[in-house]
């Protein structure tokens, strides 16, 4: 994904980078290019950590099949963040659990935490991009 | 201090791009360094040069431009983002043979990487979205 | 026939299903599609609002709404009818007129 | 039966105008009749040209272009929202002293009016948007 | 505002036409260009009914100032409304109510009914547009 | 100096407020912004929930947003502070980092 004028060789520390994913997929494009975000963003090597609340857990719930509404699945390329070495995918337990899921429902596995840890992973953040 | 601002809504349709040239001018005034302006989403459409609000209005894009004019701004608008919207600059254009561009003065067109830069290098990224 | 209504925002996080059961009149029906789908599912900590609804309307879900978000295999709420495009269309020339909860 | 839509969201950004097009379809091939499209707010956005989403992916405007070929369909762009956000035709750059213009094909500029004489004239209404 | 291009010579029944306004003003501009919407529409002559109910009643309040932020103030023109015949504006007394305000705050004069009155008057249009 | 958490919806309609003041450690700063604003707003149904984040953290409203709707002269919430925009890049610079709840 990555093109010939992206400078990936970037001066500056290594940072704490979230990407807080709060909303339902495919009802809006946020879920969408919030990923393409990340995959872009793996190339800089940075200390990247993605989290899901609230809708946000909806992204990554398996079985998804967009072929009646036309869009296309993204849900797949969850599964390949691995593989860009973004291997930090925490789940909250209170949005999981008021939606009725489980980690089993989920396309990737994830630590599941509390609301309160959580809270607490967000502060330890330097960055935080929420679309 | 070094600020970056991420825009991700269009112009007039949601408050964020008012909001975010606001807080960028008070930001300038203050003094602090604007690093970057990152248009994602549809806040690419902050960038077209076709737009036309009524005159009793204000016209958001021209706002962007002069800022970047008089502060020497990086108006960025995301590539990937502009392609499904239809921002295009004239090399975009001519990449994806369409027959004209609409890119505002003042803008360009670039790499998601120049969000993830800007996140890197300021001392804070602030969104505005909805 | 009366009114239907189409809620399509997340129960979790807007408050437009909440209006929408507020001022439907009994005897109209509601469809849940997009992002309104997961109102439709059982077990979820919204599902009694669309429960409390099923006695006075007829409810409604938009199928490939729910496949996407890979909702077609859970439990939807008793009552609830899935309907597809066609069946959308369907609902909209039964009923008098149409009322988006946007 | 003869149905209008209205759609009020830009393409991709939010699932109004892809909603939108599957129940147009749907209809149409139920043998119902649709008066026409309007597009209001960002769902202006829908009628340009200048998009080019992903391959992998859907392209709205080419679909509304599709069915307007297909089927007869009239689909209009608000003229004055249109002005706010940019989406000109040959007519309206002119006018307004652009450069160039952005409509894709199977797409008029019109006023608002249109909308009203949707609703007066068609036996439904519906509305897709955020 | 009306251009010569539109034809408001339109054949066809008198309707009742229902605009519903739930959101709040410059947040989003669903306000302003609805608005825009009933000012064209008043040129038709068709049966004309504005509901404002949830954050659509913040749309009405008055003393708005949008100076500061750099937007136009629209909600002079709620007060032009009568001048083009547009004289049906009922507002949701709970709607009011449970954000403290009450007809008194509104820029203009309203009736106010009860979400059940609300709820019928919806039930007697014959096109609803919402925005 | 802990986070910067901005909300920029109306309480009414979206739960983005419940979802910052439950992950707002104690001690962060809450900045009601745009349609926010109405969350700052006395003797409302949803002021409750303003109230109860007063003590643990320091909560600011963008006075140009509330002048804007009409809202510059109705009561706040006691401990509340009104800010303009250059007071919105101050807020952004004292604390270490800002979140957008959107």
């Amino acid at each position: 994904m990555s093109e010939p004028w992206e400078d990936d060789e970037l001066e500056g520390p290594v940072r704490k980078f979230m990407y807080v994913n709060r909303k339902a997929p495919y009802g809006t494009i946020y879920a969408l290019e919030s990923l393409e975000v990340v995959l872009i963003a793996a190339a800089f090597e940075q200390d990247v950590t993605l989290a899901f609340l609230d809708d946000g857990v909806y992204q990554i719930v398996k079985g998804q099949d967009t072929e009646e509404i036309g869009v296309k699945n993204f849900s797949p390329i969850y599964r390949a963040l691995e593989g860009y070495d973004v291997e930090k995918l925490f789940v909250e337990k209170e949005s999981l659990e008021s939606r009725g899921l489980t980690a089993d429902d989920l396309v990737v596995p994830v630590e599941v935490i509390s609301r309160e840890q959580m809270a607490d992973l967000m502060e330890e953040q330097e960055v935080i991009l929420s679309f | 201090m070094k600020l970056s601002i991420l825009v991700n809504e269009g112009p007039y349709q949601h408050q964020a791009a008012d909001t975010a040239i606001q807080f960028t001018k008070a930001a300038l005034e203050k003094g602090h360094e604007i690093m970057r302006v990152f248009f994602y989403h549809d806040g690419v459409n902050n960038g077209t040069r076709f737009g036309v609000p009524p005159q009793d209005d204000r016209n958001i894009t021209e706002q962007w431009t002069a800022l970047a004019k008089e502060h020497d701004l990086d108006l960025v608008v995301c590539i990937a983002a502009a392609q499904r919207r239809g921002i295009l600059d004239e090399n975009e254009a001519k990449r994806q043979g369409k027959d004209g561009d609409n890119i505002a003065e003042g803008f360009r067109i670039s790499g998601l990487g120049q969000l993830i830069e800007a996140g890197i290098q300021s001392d804070r990224l602030v969104v505005f979205g909805d | 026939m009366a009114m239907l209504h189409t809620v399509n925002k997340s129960p979790f996080e807007r408050r437009s299903l909440d209006s929408c059961l507020r001022h439907a009149v009994k005897g109209s029906a509601i469809l849940l599609i997009e992002d309104g789908i997961y109102a439709a599912i059982d077990g979820t900590v919204v599902a009694e609002k669309i429960k409390s609804a099923v006695g006075d309307h007829k409810v409604y879900v938009l199928g490939p709404d729910l496949k996407a978000r890979g909702m077609g295999d859970h439990k939807l709420v008793d009552g609830i009818e899935t309907v597809d495009y066609a069946g959308f269309v369907d609902l909209v020339t039964e009923y008098d007129k149409v009322q988006s909860w946007l």
